[in-house]
């Protein structure tokens, strides 16, 4: 941590913040209340609309970087038959997004991965770039919570250009990281003070551990036959709740939408639950049944993708668990895992 | 010129898309009748032949609407005259059921029709589509679906 | 020779016979006519009127015998008109036309024998007491519901204790032999036959119930009439069949549904008249002497009812002014029909020529909207109607026809000259519009083919394909189509034969491939496609693995039976039935067009 | 015992007893995992496993989704626990050939209502004892009259809305699909092996989830689902985003039940509405 720098914050930080941000014309996203009763991001024009309390936000992170349809470019033919294309061009508006959880902002590091690996995902960078993450710790923990088994922490600040230690009085620490969050702090102006020497992080938040990610693996390495899929998966009914829902999961497909003579390219979300998705053109299915399916998902997050990129590609954010339709328990597999 | 006189010039300017799946047998042919009468009518509708009223799924419908269409009919032979004794009510059944489903979802059921019209009925063509392309052209564009991408999420 | 064969001589003629016969039956054989009353072949005779005397002058004791029951034996020579035998039926026929003088048949007898009236109480009674009826009743139809009742003056035919019947079958037979039409059971029978009115004359006349539907038939044979029939209706009677000398009565026959596999069909279901009733103004239905135009075809018809005698309904005078009104119910928007019945200028003009020609100083008037003659000779036809002045044309409409002095008075517009009209006339005369049979709709949905707002069955193309319909197979002919006469009816009947020949000729049928077709890959079997088929066309397919389990039943589509209507690849929902020709893709690509 | 615990004992014997008989290779009931809102699906293959086996107040699954999944069938002959709403779904699987009636041994269950405070189907339950079933479990429950006023409330209350009202409300509610695809999974009756949505040549329904896209999918679904969805509910239970499915598939619903007297499930013979038709269906709309 040597380069960050904390702040003490007054109790109308965020209120600063909202006003300053809008005045400045910087778009606001934080946990607001949804009609139905949930907790989510949306765009905020003032601090009375914004949470207080909440264990996470029902959608991760992830739709704001890879929505989940995304018009990649636009193309029409015209009179003379050449035809014209279109890139899509992104938002370039500043973008702050304040109060997001440790665990989902860490589930940018992966996705940076993903789409900066070979080649610089354009439609994903620009997004990227200009957005600033104002992350929350969590202190009260939800039950479906497991970061610490998957190597984040409650007040984790991987990928966060500022993180939020928030006091009961509504005043706050706050920890700086990049120079976006710089920019951040600059603009809350006279609600900031730079925090007295020797401040330290408040202690994070209990959680425990509940599986060993490495013990899973080294099981993951051996046993890609095994009854425990076929098992563990007669639940599954192979929707996409668990993938869309993940802050890490990130698959997509690409669309043509057209009409007679213009359409569109999109990027959309996919999920490797679907029977189709590796259904071949010959009709031959390399995942035949929901098992192969189920199998995939767990193997992607926690032995390919941490072979390829090392990374778990699971932040334990607990989504999945707490959506599922079956009340299928990644945590219960991962545990039965292990002990196996 | 004043904006309401604007409007309403652009408004009569304007041509109501109209897409009309015709059973092949009867309204298809009484389509045929009507120009083989010299019947006029407007140019606003585009016919699309299918065998059957039967065979017009409603999803055609909303596809059409997603196109462009500004109104959709679907005609077909009077009941009791199918050509395959009874693809027009099986017609009649989703077709009606359907349209209460758009009329639910905030559709206006003025934008989808249903008619019979029988090989023999030239006249009845004529003045159908006289008919219901003066109410399209009074309905104006069918904007709720032409911007429906607008409350596209981010 | 045998023994039966018998020679004897009537008339001076020799002749050769077998036994059993009688007199009258062997005369008969020679042609020579001995007059009769009391005989009728179907009936045991009886010789009770003693008409058919004939003198046997060698060979038997001599004398006057009755011919009908007298039987013929070898060596008798016989004289049937002799002064004896004369002498004889003449002293009869006197007596019987003392009794019977209002029987036709017995004036005509005794005009004949040139007798006079005696001076006896005259009876005034038909019957001639022969008992022919009796004989009928009790030997042929087994009923014996009339006998002679009473004894010397007061002997008649009668009903016991003269009650209406509840035995008599009713089946007319006694009326029908009674010589004098002295008996008719509707007099004491307590279930009397209603009179059948004849069809085909428009009901002018009354027919049997065994009858030759019209003259034309084909084929030109007589038949039973099982709802009228008195053997069908109490199993009683049987003369037709006692009677018929061919054997051809059979009972048992029963009408027959009869199923054919038939590769083409042509529907040829003609006509009916419009119901003029429904326009009261014309008071047909209510004035007998308004009759449709096939009520006088067939009045002037000399097969006709009538033979050919032109005379009114109403009290059978000959109709000296005649009014003939065109276009009832055709061209009428309103309470009629649209459109032109068109053959109705053409048989006006013709019923002009015929009435003249049956009522040379009669006078006929015709009232019309505009003659339409167009056709080969048919301007010529009309034009020769007017120069001749076999009528008198005025073009307009009637307004009214009403009874006054015992004539109709016709009240209409002459609009040529510009006023009203009133013909005092003896008869009128309608030409109702022409309208498709009925049931015609009911055929046209079992067929599948299309028909218009009139019920006149429609054509595949009114230019193109004038003959067929919609649906392969099935050709039209005649005035199921539209109104149409005789040489345009005979036009398209050769023109739809050909057709159909055409059709069956070829040893494979040709068909449109625009059937359905199952995607067995994504197909559920779930078989909703089979429940929404007309045609039964949805099979139950049964796959197997290698090892000939059965793995899944799914939908598959005969291609002979499917008619591409689609209904199935509506209702499956995971699409795996596309229509070819209105494949999915197909249809999108249309749908995508418009957005252009 | 309470009436829940009665059934849960006897749901164990019953499983036991046909799984040490071989008289079906799975039985499939509810299990309890603490932490979760609901009882989940257990799968049980061997009689010693039965004590997974419970009945309670949140057993909300409609376990018929799973008669036709092919894992499940390869199993062999299949017990499953079916609430009498349950039935309706396996009702409707027996009509559409998806499963043999000697398939399946169908454990019925009275059921009561289930929730706290009651689920809204279970206030306008009319099944609340099965019939037809294998066996069944529980106390025989008084089966209160259901008035055809209540059984489709919500649909009545958004068909309240003028049109207009309706189209912004649909339209915030389908912009929230994420096309999981959740609320076909878990259908009973969404069996297809290829979905309408799967069917790219031609793309019946763009799969992008715009709310064009959504309309034409949540169409698609309700129409699929006339005169064949049982008000279940599931769709809507599982929704992650929480949209009122149910109220689409109950307008549906009552739509076949005004226009053509059909209420889905309560017969294996019944003929759906959209597989037969009457001459004398209405007219009213058609020009």
């Amino acid at each position: 941590m040597g380069e960050q720098k904390l702040y003490q914050a007054s109790a109308n930080w965020l209120k600063s913040a909202v006003d300053a941000l809008c005045a400045a014309g910087v778009e606001v996203l934080a946990p607001t209340q949804t009609d139905s009763g949930k907790v989510d991001l949306a765009r905020v024009t003032s601090s009375e609309q914004v949470i207080g309390s909440y264990a996470n936000t029902a959608f991760p992170l992830k739709r704001l970087f890879l929505p989940m349809s995304e018009v990649l470019l636009k193309y029409e033919k015209g009179e003379n038959g050449d035809v014209d294309l279109e890139p899509e061009s992104a938002e370039a508006k500043e973008l702050v997004i304040l109060g997001c959880r440790p665990c989902d902002v860490a589930a940018l590091g992966m996705l940076d991965k993903v789409f900066q690996w070979d080649y610089s995902d354009v439609a994903y960078q620009q997004k990227r770039d200009r957005t600033t993450v104002v992350s929350l710790a969590c202190t009260e923990p939800s039950p479906e919570c497991f970061c610490t088994s998957v190597g984040g922490s409650p007040q984790g600040s991987e990928q966060s250009d500022v993180l939020v230690f928030g006091n009961a009085d509504n005043t706050a620490l706050m920890q700086v990281n990049t120079a976006k969050g710089e920019k951040f702090i600059e603009r809350l102006a006279d609600a900031v003070t730079p925090a007295p020497e020797g401040t330290k992080l408040p202690e994070p938040a209990e959680l425990e551990r509940k599986f060993n990610p490495q013990k899973v693996k080294g099981w993951l390495d051996d046993n890609f036959e095994s009854d425990f899929w076929v098992e563990n998966s007669l639940g599954c009914l192979g929707c996409g709740t668990c993938s869309y829902l993940c802050p890490t999961c990130h698959c997509f497909d690409i669309v043509d939408e057209a009409s007679w003579n213009r359409g569109q390219r999109r990027r959309n979300w996919d999920c490797c639950s679907f029977s189709q998705f590796t259904l071949h053109a010959s009709g031959h299915n390399p995942r035949p049944n929901q098992a192969a399916r189920y199998r995939q998902r767990l193997m992607h997050k926690f032995k390919y993708f941490p072979e390829r990129f090392g990374l778990l590609a699971c932040v334990g954010c607990g989504r999945c668990l707490k959506n599922c339709a079956v009340g299928q328990n990644l945590i219960a597999d991962l545990a039965d895992i292990e002990s196996r | 010129m004043s904006k309401e006189q604007q409007n309403k010039s652009e408004k009569s300017q304007w041509q109501p898309r109209i897409v009309a799946f015709l059973c092949n047998w009867c309204s298809y042919a009484g389509a045929d009748l009507a120009g083989m009468s010299r019947r006029g009518y407007p140019a606003a509708i585009k016919v699309i032949r299918v065998p059957c009223s039967g065979k017009v799924d409603p999803m055609f419908v909303l596809k059409s609407f997603e196109r462009g269409a500004d109104m959709v009919l679907v005609s077909g032979c009077h009941p009791g005259d199918c050509h395959y004794a009874s693809g027009n009510y099986h017609a009649r059944r989703k077709l009606l059921a359907f349209r209460e489903l758009l009329d639910f979802l905030g559709i206006d059921q003025r934008r989808f029709k249903i008619s019979w019209v029988s090989a023999a009925e030239g006249a009845k063509w004529s003045s159908l589509v006289k008919e219901i392309t003066a109410e399209a052209q009074a309905l104006g564009p069918f904007e709720t679906f032409a911007t429906m991408l607008q409350g596209e999420p981010s | 020779m045998t023994e039966k064969t018998i020679k004897l001589t009537i008339d001076n003629q020799e002749v050769q016979t077998e036994a059993g016969q009688t007199i009258l039956d062997v005369a008969k054989s020679l042609s020579i006519e001995i007059p009769t009353l009391c005989y009728h072949p179907a009936v045991p005779s009886a010789g009770a009127c003693r008409i058919c005397v004939v003198e046997i002058t060698a060979g038997a004791r001599g004398g006057l015998v009755p011919a009908c029951s007298y039987p013929a034996q070898d060596g008798l020579e016989i004289q049937t008109d002799s002064e004896r035998v004369r002498q004889s039926r003449k002293m009869t026929l006197q007596l019987l036309l003392a009794r019977s003088p209002g029987a036709k048949i017995i004036r005509e007898m005794a005009e004949q024998y040139g007798c006079e009236e005696l001076p006896l109480e005259r009876k005034d009674d038909d019957c001639i007491m022969c008992g022919l009826c009796v004989r009928v009743c009790q030997q042929i139809i087994g009923t014996a519901a009339v006998c002679f009742a009473g004894r010397g003056p007061d002997r008649e035919v009668s009903t016991p204790y003269k009650l209406l019947s509840d035995v008599c079958i009713g089946c007319g037979a006694c009326a029908f032999v009674c010589p004098t039409g002295a008996i008719d059971p509707a007099e004491f029978c307590s279930n009397p036959l209603e009179k059948i009115a004849n069809e085909f004359n428009c009901g002018i006349d009354n027919r049997t119930p065994v009858h030759i539907p019209f003259p034309q038939a084909v084929p030109n044979k007589p038949v039973l009439d099982r709802d009228n029939c008195i053997h069908f209706r109490t199993g009683g009677c049987g003369v037709c069949k006692e009677t018929c000398p061919a054997g051809a009565i059979d009972y048992e026959m029963e009408d027959q549904v009869v199923e054919e596999d038939v590769g083409a069909i042509i529907v040829a279901t003609g006509y009916k008249l419009f119901d003029t009733k429904v326009f009261e103004e014309y008071g047909y239905g209510k004035y007998p002497d308004v009759v449709s135009s096939l009520e006088f075809e067939r009045m002037v018809s000399a097969s006709g009812p009538t033979d050919g005698q032109l005379y009114r309904p109403s009290d059978g005078k000959e109709p000296k002014t005649i009014v003939f009104l065109q276009c009832i119910g055709s061209r009428r928007e309103k309470g009629g029909v649209p459109y032109c019945s068109k053959i109705c200028c053409m048989y006006t003009a013709k019923h002009t020529i015929l009435y003249k020609h049956k009522v040379h100083d009669g006078q006929a008037f015709v009232f019309y909207m505009d003659i339409r003659s167009a056709g080969k000779n048919y301007e010529e036809f009309v034009r020769r109607v007017l120069t001749e002045k076999m009528a008198t044309y005025l073009r307009g409409r009637v307004s009214k026809v009403f009874p006054r002095n015992g004539k109709l008075v016709v009240r209409g517009a002459d609009t040529l000259s510009g006023g009203q009209v009133e013909i005092s006339a003896d008869m009128v005369v309608l030409a109702p519009a022409m309208q498709p049979s009925p049931g015609v709709q009911e055929l046209a949905q079992k067929l599948r083919v299309g028909y218009d707002q009139h019920g006149f069955l429609l054509e595949a193309h009114p230019k193109l394909r004038p003959v067929e319909t919609n649906t392969a197979g099935i050709f039209l002919a005649g005035a199921c189509h539209s109104p149409q006469d005789i040489p345009d009816c005979v036009a398209q009947a050769s023109a739809a034969a050909s057709k159909a020949l055409g059709l069956v000729s070829h040893k494979q049928l040709t068909r449109e491939p625009t059937i359905g077709v199952v995607n067995e890959l994504s197909c559920n079997g779930c078989f909703e496609c089979e429940n929404v088929c007309a045609y039964k066309a949805i099979e139950h397919k049964e796959l197997r693995d290698r090892a000939g389990n059965l793995t899944a039943i799914l939908a598959h589509i005969n291609e002979g039976l499917c008619q591409g209507c689609g209904a199935c690849a509506v209702t499956c929902r995971s699409k795996s039935i596309e229509v070819q020709g209105y494949r999915d893709d197909q249809m999108f690509a249309e749908i995508n067009a418009i957005g252009r | 015992m309470s009436a829940n615990g009665t059934i849960t004992q006897a749901l164990r014997e019953a499983a036991a007893q046909m799984l040490s008989d071989k008289k079906v290779g799975v039985v499939i009931g509810y299990g309890r995992d603490e932490g979760q809102e609901f009882s989940t699906p257990v799968f049980l293959r061997k009689a010693e496993e039965v004590e997974r086996l419970v009945f309670d107040d949140l057993c909300f699954g409609n376990l018929a989704v799973y008669l036709s999944r092919p894992a499940i069938r390869k199993m062999g002959k299949t017990g499953i626990v079916v609430k009498g709403c349950d039935l309706r779904a396996v009702n409707v699987l027996l009509r559409e050939n998806v499963i043999k009636r000697e398939d399946v041994l169908l454990i019925g269950v009275h059921c009561g209502g289930l929730g706290e405070p009651r689920l809204p189907k279970c206030l306008v339950c009319e099944v609340h004892s099965p019939t037809g079933c294998d066996v069944v479990v529980g106390e025989a429950i008084e089966q209160p009259e259901v008035k055809a006023e209540q059984r489709y409330t919500k649909a009545d209350e958004i068909e309240a809305k003028p049109v207009e009202q309706r189209w912004e409300f649909w339209q915030k509610q389908l912009s929230k699909c994420i096309r999981c695809y959740a609320c076909r999974q878990v259908c009973p009756l969404c069996y297809c092996k290829r979905c309408i949505i799967e069917k790219n040549t031609p793309q019946w329904v763009e799969t992008s989830p715009h709310v064009r896209g959504n309309l034409a999918w949540h169409v698609a679904r309700a129409l699929h689902l006339t005169g064949r969805c049982v008000g279940c509910g599931e769709c809507e239970r599982v929704c992650p985003m929480d949209i009122p499915l149910g109220a689409i598939n109950q307008k549906m619903a009552k739509v076949v039940d005004e226009r053509f007297g059909f209420r889905s499930g309560f017969s294996a013979e019944d003929e759906a509405p959209f597989t037969t038709f009457s001459t004398e269906d209405s007219e009213e709309g058609i020009l």
